[in-house]
Order: structure tokens, then C-alpha cells, then sequence
């Protein structure tokens, strides 16, 4: 799988280790939305398989040698200039929106990053992109499992084969099974169609 | 303010959803006129947003949101809603479309999903949100948070009817993360490349550092293409489609039928004529020697799969699958004639396919079932119905006057044009297929009811009808007004499918793609 | 099934594994991703734009502010969506639910409770402090909106809904998750009417008596509220409805 | 290799673990919390590599919330799985 070449299978598992795991861990996720029966199952593995793509972004984020996305004090605008900032802030409280070009002037001492220093913090894009993947990965699961709990109810398992099997009974057993609990849906659409 | 009719487009269905919600509890029944109203609103915008793209010079609008302009900062580091002619298009359809069905939903949500009205119509809303924004926005990364938007959505829309319907929203739910995630991962691929996420920046530095070499682009297309095939219900991915949409309540199937697939194969155009570029998409990989293949296959199976259901919605489903399969025909057989003919049947599909299902509903809610043993002299009772529903019908077989005629006739010179006669053959074939499926329809519907008691063993619906009664049974106003709109749409964008044309014709214009010889 | 799954897996693996050949080196600062023009200015330039120090939070709610927007709609839709999937309407509603064969009558536990009842303040202290500092250190709006929401959660979990649900009910939850986006899209709309794009918060300078870079920054701390009081509300909600199946009531 | 290499690796190993632990358990149950491991790791993994706001999100969510949600429904259905 990983090519005969010995030189490939070492720079993939020792150079780019991380990239493997995340392609080990993509690949458990997708077998098990595939191929679990268990409905619960299926969505750990769909939560698996958002978490191999986002340490996978994550990655892509790491530099080396870099510190956490977040300005070190030196660099801060409210860091060394704090003292600045406290003189100037009643002035800017009082001023109005004209003398605002002037608190704009001062803020100039803030100065753009050199390409130095620049390398000295990771990516930032690739962890805001995340965060808001990770927020969409809740709300599929949350909702996933609310449909869970709705199948649950209806068809009084979790299991997808046995769900299968409710539903093909059901679909069959609507126009001879009057009086069984399991016809009552059918029983509902008729009642409407009286009714129209 | 006409600068900002692009935000219109979605603060407006964003607000309105948020109303919805704020209305939900005890003053459930102005939720539909709410949605009406921010529909409209966003309508407005989306006309007055066309105007001003085929207005302007270059035939694009550029709207950064947060200010981040393109003069004072590199491009990429906010995010860029563009507006040419393609998304605009696509857009408009999009809200006309929901905004058919908003009317057209007053009855069935309270009838169908009781209580439920507000959830409903904030769904509703958001979903059109999400539709709208992924037409006109210019950043991959955006595209997906939008496409999630409207993939949720869809979940709780359809998962709200019956316990059915959930069944068909797990599935649902696990292929559209498949999908989503696909695209994620290739979004990632591409930034990884790249450095930027904004579509016509990524097309930049492909072109400048020539990747189309690179081993990570050609993955990442093929893991964007395949989750945007499973996300558009490409034949061997359609499994979620079919019972997801036949099961749901009807003004949930009525907005996602004609909507989502074709929003997809929107973003499949966008990803490889802007993102990849016409070069990197059909000269550097496999895709255009395999997928027309693919594509004959995913036609006539559909097609024949439609053949086999007895049950209207289900049939309409599958012709959901198979008029996707001609779409992505048309864009890969990689020929002029054949992406107008894709883009433009986006368009004519999603009217027709609006007008079928809009009908569809109708049947639905007088017959109590949709199975075609029910449908038999229903002509007589609703003759106004069954016109607008047959309008769709020839539509969507390729009868003159209406727009499908139009748009096929582009898809057939494309495959003809490119010397794909299989694509031509399946394409042909499938219109074999709807024209039986369509007029066996026909026949049932004009039969007298006189003759259907003894076939009815199985207790669906009108059992209990006399047999004599052929009096004037029309739909409400409110469900049959949008029906006929729609079909009227059908035929006023086949009457006027040059206009049409010309649009996308300027939009494809600058690509130089191959036209084949003349036509 | 199995095998369908196998060969998918194995067909995914491998491009997976043949695109990890031509990826940029672990790390590498010169890499298109690390390097782009995008990144640099996200990472030289956002003190100058905005004077946040937390980069992650500045390109979060402002530079891509669009993003988590929607982001926020997400989370709103996943509330609106579990609490109408499990809703129970007309027979249903009415009929009581029979009990689980393993729950248990009695009171909660004491020792459980007591813990709840000092933590819970903490926790969100925690929750208000993760939101407010979020400028400056790790948090914002999201984080602080789950600890929130997971506080309300704790006390569902110690005692049982219903006493969870006197400090907030589900319905108000729904509504303030909608008054989070109307805080979040409001403050957009502001900008936009004050003559700049949708989301431009350095027009809120022109009302209020800061700088354009100020009006950026006090206005991320706006929609971080609004992103706040939506997951708070939303995440309760969700766990209302997914522990009492959508009944309201009861314990889990 | 240095230490946090070693740390990484740790880490990445048992992540692959629990992954595997949490779908292959009968015990619907169990298979959540192992869930909530694994999101942990993954989230110590996330603050090594210097993400902290999304190692705070995923300590929030991934371990916390969407473990309490799966928890939740596993109590509302039944506890016992058939793979």
C-alpha cells in the first residue's frame, strides 16, 4: 500500500508522521459511516472522520520555530504601548468623530510586523477556519442524533438493517394490516384523504 | 442603497428567519407572510443585483464584505461575494424558486407538519440563505460553510415530516458529510498549494506557478469533484436522494427537488471554469475521458430506475437523478454548445422540476397518496392543476414551446457537436423513457373515474368516492396560483430562451472553449 | 457493505497517501500556505487593523466575520432543527411517557449537588472572563458560549431538567439564540447603513467616538456577545431536547 | 527525536487507539466516553502544535458538549450495539 520503494514508506512514516495519522485516522471514519450497522456507530464515525480533516488543517497551520498565533508582548498594540494607550484614552473618549483622525495618527506608532518577525508566530488562518468546522461538526452531530432519537421512536431500534427491515414490513403492510399498531400511519393518510 | 442589493440577498431571508423564530410560539400564522415578505425583499435585490452585473463593464460585481477592499489589502484576507453573470442567474432562480414555494406552502406546512410552522419557515428561510449566498460567493472556503448551511437545513426540512422521512435523513446526513467533507479536504488541498482561499487567487497562482502538475491539485480535484458529485446525487452517489425528497413533507420537496441538485452542479461550473480554470479541469486530468462515460451510465440507469416506480413523487425523484446525469454531461463532454446547454438547463430544470413537484403536492394533498393507481380522472376534477403539472411533464421531455425543449436541444448540438454520440444516445434515450413515463401519466389522468373502482384493492385515498362524482374539484387559490406561475415560468423562459442564452453566452464568452465546427 | 466500505477506504487511502508524497514539509515556514501574501498580512497587520492582539480572534470575527456569521447560523439552525425533529404535536404530546426500567425514583445525590451549586458559579465566571478575553488570549465568543451553555447542562445533569429549565426555559433559549443573530447581523447591518459594506465595523467609527482600528475592536467584542448568546441558548436547548426525547421534561 | 517529538508521537498513537476503541466496543456507553478521550487527545495534539483557540474549542466541544449529546441519545436509546 505504501509503494515498494523503501525511500517512500520512510519519508511517509517518519517525515510526514502526522500526515499519515490523519489519513489513518480519515480512513477509520469513512469505514465506519460505511460499513457500521449501529447507528450511533456511524456518527462517532463521521465525528472521527471531521477530526482527521481538521488535524489535517491544523498541520498545515504549523511552522517552525513559531509561537502561538497571538502577539507577543513586544509586538502587542496594547502591550509596551499600554501607557500610551491610558494617556490618550480619556482624549479619545471625550473626542468626536473629527478629532478621531487625530487618535487615528496616534496609533500609528503601531507598526506593521517586519518579515522577521512575522515568522516568529503560525498561521492563524488555518485555526479560524477550524474553529468553525469544529462548530459545524457539532451541529451535524446534534442533529444526526435528534433523527436518531426520532428512528428510535418510530421503528424501536438503532441498528440500520433491522430499521431497513421496519420499513419494508411497513411499506408492505399498510393496505392489509387494518387493525395492527404498525398501520397506524397508514391509517392517518386515509383519515386525510376522507377528509379532502 | 443599490450598492448593497448583494447583502439584501441574504440579510434579508436572515432577518425574516430570525422573525420566524421570534413568532414561532403564539403568533404562528404570520410566519408565512413573513416569508413571503423577506422573499420578496431578497428578490428585489437579487433583480436589482442582475441589472447592475449586465450593466457594468466587465460584467461582474465585486462586493467585499468587512471593507477589506482589494486596493488597500491583498486579496483574500476577507471574504468576496461576486456577482457575474452566472451566479446571478443561478441566484435568481434560486429565490424565484423559493419564493413560488413560499406562497405556494401556506397550507401544507400547517396541515402537514402541525405546530411546527415557525421552525418551518426559519428553516425555510435559512436554506434559501445558504442557497443564494453559495451561487454569489467568490471564497471556497465561504462555499462550504454556506453549502453546510443549506445541507442542515435539509436535514431538520426533511427529518421534520414522518418517522419515514428521519429514516431517510440518516442517510442523508452520513453521504452529505461524506460529500461535505470531501470538499473540506480538498478546499484544504488547495490552500495548502495555494496560500489563499479566495476562488479567482487560487485561479491566479495556478496559472502563475503552473500547478497543474502537482500530485496534491490533481487530489484535491478529484476530492472536491467527488463531494460535490455526492452532494448533487450523481448516479452511483444518488442513494440519499430518492426517499430523502419522496418522503418529505411537501413544501420541504417542493424547495430542495428543484434547488439543491442544481445549486451543486452550479458549484461544480464554478469550481472548474473559475477555481481550476478550463485549462487545469479539462486538459490536465482524467475526468473528461471518464465521466462522460460515467455519465451515460448514471442517465440511463436513472432513467430506467424511474421507469420501475409506481409511486409519482418516487418517479419524479429519479428523474431528479437522471436530468442531474445530463448536466454534468454537458459540462464534461467539454464543449461550448454543451456547457450553455448545462447552464441553461440548471435554469429550465429547476423551473420544470419546481412545476412537477409544486403539481405533485397538489395530487398529494386531494388524493391522499401519490401512488399512480390514485391518480386515475383526476383531469376532470382539476383541469387547471393537471395543465400546470402537464406543463412540466413536457418540459421535461423536450417539447417545443417550453424551456426543456430549449435547453436539451444545446446539450444534444454539444454532444453532437463534441462527437460524444454515446452522451447523444443516453440523452435520447432518457427522453424515450420520460415520454412513456409522461404519457402513461397522461392516459390515468384523463381516464373516467368510472373505471377505477374495481382496480382499487389496496385502500389508497378515494376508495370512498362515488363513482359518479365529477364535479369541479380545484385546488386553493394559494397552491394553485404558483402552480400556474411556475408553469407559466417554463414557458416564458422557452418562449424567451434567446435572452437567456445570450447571458450565459457573455459569461462564457472570455473562456475559449472549443465550439467544434460551426453549428 | 463491508467490502463496499474496504474498497472505498483503499481507493480513498491511496490518493490520500499519493498527494502526501508532494506535500510541503512538516512545518515549513517557506511553504505557499505559511508564506502566501494572505497569511503574512493576517499575521504583520492585524494589530495595525484592528489592535487585537489574538490574531485567531481578529481574522475570526472580523476578517472573515462573513464566515462565522454563518457559522453562527449553523449552530442556530442545529437548535431550531433537533427541536422540531423530536417535537412531539397533537396525540403525542399529551400522552405520559412510560418510565425506563432503569431509572431511578429518588432525590438527587447530595454530595452531586453540592458540588454543582459551588461550580457552577465558577464555571461561568470562567465562561464570562473566556468571552471578554478572548481579545487577548485563547477564547472568544464560542468557547465562552459552550462553558456557558455546559453550566446549565451541569445543573440538568446534577438535579433534572426541569430545575435547569426554571433558569432557562427552552423556548426562551430559542429566543435569545435568535436575538444572538440578530446582535451579530445587526451590527453589520449598522455598518452597512452607515455607508460602508455589510460587516465593515470600522464605519461604527463615524457614531461612536473611537477610531476606525477602535470601532473594529470594540465591535468584535460585539458580535462575540451575540455569538455567545447564541451557543449558550442553542447548546442547552439541543440538550433539553435530545436527554427528555424531545418531551421537555424529566431528568436524563 | 526530542521530547515533544516523542510526546507527538504518543499522542498520535494513541489517538489511533482510541479511535479504534470507541467503534469497535459493543457498549454503546463506553464507545461515547472513548469518544471524549479521543477528542481530548486530539485536543492536547492541537495545543501542542500551537492552535490553543482551536485545542480550547475542541476541549469545549469534541470532549465536552458532543460527548454529553451522545451520552444523552445512548440513554434515550438502548446501550447495547450490534457491531
Amino acid at each position: 500500500m505504501f509503494g515498494e520503494d523503501g525511500g517512500l514508506l520512510r519519508e511517509l512514516l517518519v517525515e510526514r508522521f502526522n500526515y499519515c495519522i490523519y489519513v489513518v485516522l480519515l480512513l477509520i471514519g469513512l469505514y465506519a459511516m460505511i460499513a457500521k450497522n449501529n447507528l450511533i456507530k456511524k456518527l462517532i464515525g463521521m465525528s472521527i472522520f471531521q477530526t482527521a480533516i481538521i488535524l489535517f488543517y491544523v498541520s498545515l497551520g504549523v511552522k517552525e520555530g513559531a509561537s502561538i498565533p497571538i502577539y507577543k508582548p513586544e509586538h502587542d498594540p496594547h502591550g509596551h504601548h499600554a501607557e500610551d494607550h491610558a494617556d490618550h484614552k480619556p482624549k479619545d473618549a471625550n473626542a468626536s468623530s473629527s478629532a478621531s483622525a487625530d487618535a487615528h495618527d496616534d496609533h500609528h506608532e503601531v507598526q506593521a510586523l517586519t518579515d522577521e518577525q512575522t515568522r516568529q508566530y503560525a498561521n492563524p488562518l488555518p485555526h479560524v477556519l477550524m474553529l468553525t468546522a469544529i462548530v459545524v461538526g457539532v451541529a451535524t452531530l446534534g442533529v444526526a442524533l435528534a433523527v436518531v432519537q426520532r428512528i428510535y421512536r418510530a421503528y424501536g431500534t438503532i441498528e440500520e438493517d433491522e430499521v431497513m427491515k421496519a420499513i419494508m414490513e411497513e411499506s408492505q403492510g399498510i393496505p392489509s394490516t387494518k387493525g395492527s399498531p404498525k398501520s397506524k400511519k397508514g391509517a392517518s393518510k386515509k383519515r386525510k384523504a376522507k377528509k379532502a | 442603497m443599490s450598492e448593497n442589493s448583494i447583502a439584501l440577498i441574504f440579510a434579508c431571508p436572515l432577518f425574516g428567519a430570525v422573525l420566524c423564530t421570534f413568532l414561532g410560539g403564539a403568533k404562528r400564522a404570520l410566519c408565512h407572510p413573513v416569508a413571503v415578505v423577506s422573499l420578496g425583499g431578497a428578490l428585489w435585490g437579487g433583480i436589482e443585483t442582475l441589472r447592475r452585473v449586465v450593466a457594468s463593464e466587465s460584467h461582474e460585481i465585486s462586493y467585499l464584505l468587512g471593507g477589506w477592499t482589494l486596493d488597500s489589502y491583498p486579496r483574500g484576507v476577507g471574504i468576496e461575494f461576486r456577482a457575474d453573470l452566472l451566479g446571478t442567474l443561478i441566484m435568481l432562480v434560486v429565490i424565484g424558486v423559493a419564493f413560488l414555494v413560499a406562497l405556494y406552502s401556506k397550507l401544507t406546512v400547517s396541515e402537514e407538519t402541525p405546530e411546527k410552522e415557525g421552525p418551518f419557515y426559519t428553516l425555510f428561510l435559512l436554506q434559501v440563505t445558504g442557497l443564494a449566498g453559495i451561487c454569489l460567493t467568490g471564497d471556497a472556503f465561504n462555499l462550504y460553510v454556506l453549502i453546510e448551511v443549506a445541507a442542515l437545513t435539509g436535514y431538520g426540512l426533511i427529518a421534520m415530516g414522518s418517522a419515514r422521512a428521519a429514516a431517510a435523513t440518516f442517510n442523508y446526513v452520513i453521504l452529505g458529510t461524506i460529500g461535505a467533507s470531501f470538499y473540506l479536504l480538498g478546499v484544504g488541498y488547495l490552500y495548502m498549494k495555494t496560500g489563499t482561499l479566495n476562488m479567482v487567487g487560487i485561479q491566479e497562482v495556478i496559472v502563475q506557478q503552473d500547478l497543474a502538475d502537482s500530485a496534491t491539485m490533481q487530489v484535491a480535484f478529484v476530492f472536491i469533484g467527488l463531494g460535490i458529485l455526492i452532494k448533487m446525487a450523481f448516479f452511483p452517489f444518488h442513494a440519499w436522494l430518492p426517499n430523502a425528497y419522496s418522503h418529505a413533507p411537501t413544501s420541504t420537496s417542493c424547495l430542495l427537488a428543484p434547488l439543491v441538485t442544481k445549486v451543486m452542479i452550479y458549484v461544480m461550473i464554478r469550481m472548474t471554469l473559475t477555481v481550476f480554470g478550463v485549462d487545469f479541469s479539462f486538459e490536465e486530468t482524467l475526468w473528461t475521458k471518464l465521466l462522460p462515460w460515467l455519465v451515460v451510465v448514471a442517465i440511463v440507469c436513472a432513467a430506467t430506475m424511474a421507469l420501475a416506480q409506481r409511486d409519482l413523487k418516487k418517479m419524479l425523484t429519479y428523474l431528479i437523478v437522471a436530468e442531474v446525469g445530463y448536466m454534468v454531461g454537458g459540462v464534461w463532454i467539454y464543449n461550448y454548445y454543451g456547457l450553455v446547454g448545462s447552464i441553461f438547463h440548471v435554469i429550465s430544470d429547476a423551473c420544470m422540476t419546481l412545476c412537477l413537484f409544486l403539481g405533485a403536492g397538489i395530487i398529494l394533498r386531494k388524493v391522499g397518496t401519490s401512488h399512480f393507481d390514485g391518480l386515475k380522472g383526476l383531469f376532470r376534477r382539476m383541469p387547471l392543476t393537471m395543465t400546470g403539472f402537464f406543463v412540466g411533464g413536457f418540459s421535461i421531455i423536450g417539447l417545443p414551446p417550453t424551456c426543456g425543449f430549449f435547453s436539451k436541444w444545446y446539450l444534444i448540438t454539444g454532444g453532437m457537436l463534441a462527437e460524444r454520440w454515446e452522451y447523444v444516445v443516453a440523452l435520447l434515450f432518457s427522453t424515450m423513457v420520460m415520454v412513456v413515463l409522461f404519457f402513461r401519466l397522461i392516459e390515468r389522468i384523463h381516464l373516467a373515474v368510472k373505471e377505477s373502482g374495481e382496480e382499487f384493492g389496496h385502500g389508497h385515498g378515494d376508495l370512498d368516492l362515488p363513482e359518479n362524482e365529477t364535479r369541479f374539484d380545484e385546488a386553493p387559490l394559494s397552491m394553485l396560483i404558483p402552480l400556474l406561475l411556475s408553469a407559466a415560468v417554463v414557458l416564458l423562459i422557452g418562449i424567451y430562451n434567446q435572452d437567456v442564452v445570450n447571458l450565459v453566452e457573455s459569461f462564457l464568452e472570455p473562456l475559449n472553449l472549443p465550439k467544434g465546427t460551426d453549428r | 457493505m463491508r467490502k463496499l466500505a474496504v474498497a472505498v477506504v483503499v481507493l480513498t487511502g491511496g490518493l490520500l497517501l499519493y498527494a502526501a508524497t508532494d506535500f510541503a514539509a512538516w512545518g515549513d515556514p517557506e511553504s505557499p500556505a505559511s508564506d502566501s501574501d494572505v497569511s503574512k498580512h493576517f499575521i504583520a497587520e492585524t494589530g495595525v487593523d484592528t489592535e487585537v492582539p489574538n490574531m485567531v480572534t481578529a481574522v475570526l470575527a472580523d476578517y472573515r466575520g462573513f464566515d462565522t456569521m454563518f457559522e453562527t447560523v449553523v449552530i442556530f439552525i442545529a437548535g431550531i432543527a433537533i427541536l422540531a425533529i423530536l417535537k412531539l404535536t397533537g396525540k403525542d404530546a399529551t400522552k405520559t411517557p412510560g418510565k425506563r426500567k432503569d431509572e431511578v425514583d429518588d432525590a438527587p445525590d447530595l454530595i452531586v449537588t453540592h458540588t454543582v451549586r459551588l461550580l457552577v458559579p465558577i464555571i461561568q465566571l470562567f465562561a464570562f472572563y473566556v468571552l471578554a478575553h478572548g481579545h487577548v488570549s485563547p477564547g472568544g465568543g464560542f468557547q465562552g458560549g459552550v462553558i456557558m451553555g455546559a453550566s446549565f447542562i451541569l445543573v440538568a445533569l446534577a438535579w433534572d431538567l426541569p430545575r435547569a429549565m426554571d433558569r432557562l426555559s427552552v423556548d426562551r433559549a430559542i429566543l435569545l439564540a435568535g436575538v444572538g443573530i440578530l446582535i451579530y447581523a445587526g451590527i453589520g447591518l449598522l455598518a452597512m447603513f452607515l455607508g460602508g459594506e455589510f460587516l465593515d465595523y470600522a464605519e461604527l467609527s463615524t457614531i461612536f467616538p473611537v477610531s476606525r482600528e477602535m470601532a473594529r475592536y470594540h465591535a468584535m467584542l460585539g458580535v462575540e456577545i451575540g455569538v455567545a448568546f447564541t451557543v449558550t441558548t442553542v447548546m442547552f436547548a439541543i440538550y433539553a431536547s435530545l436527554s427528555s426525547k424531545g418531551r421537555l421534561e424529566g431528568g436524563l | 527525536m526530542s521530547g515533544l517529538e516523542l510526546f507527538n508521537v504518543f499522542i498520535l498513537v494513541f489517538l489511533v487507539v482510541a479511535a479504534v476503541i470507541a467503534l469497535r466496543v459493543k457498549d454503546l456507553l463506553i464507545a461515547s466516553v472513548v469518544f471524549g478521550i479521543y477528542s481530548f487527545l486530539m485536543c492536547l495534539l492541537w495545543a501542542e502544535m500551537g492552535a490553543v483557540d482551536v485545542a480550547f474549542t475542541e476541549a469545549a466541544v469534541g470532549a465536552g458538549v458532543s460527548a454529553v449529546f451522545l451520552i444523552a441519545t445512548v440513554f434515550n436509546v438502548k446501550r447495547d450495539s450490534s457491531d
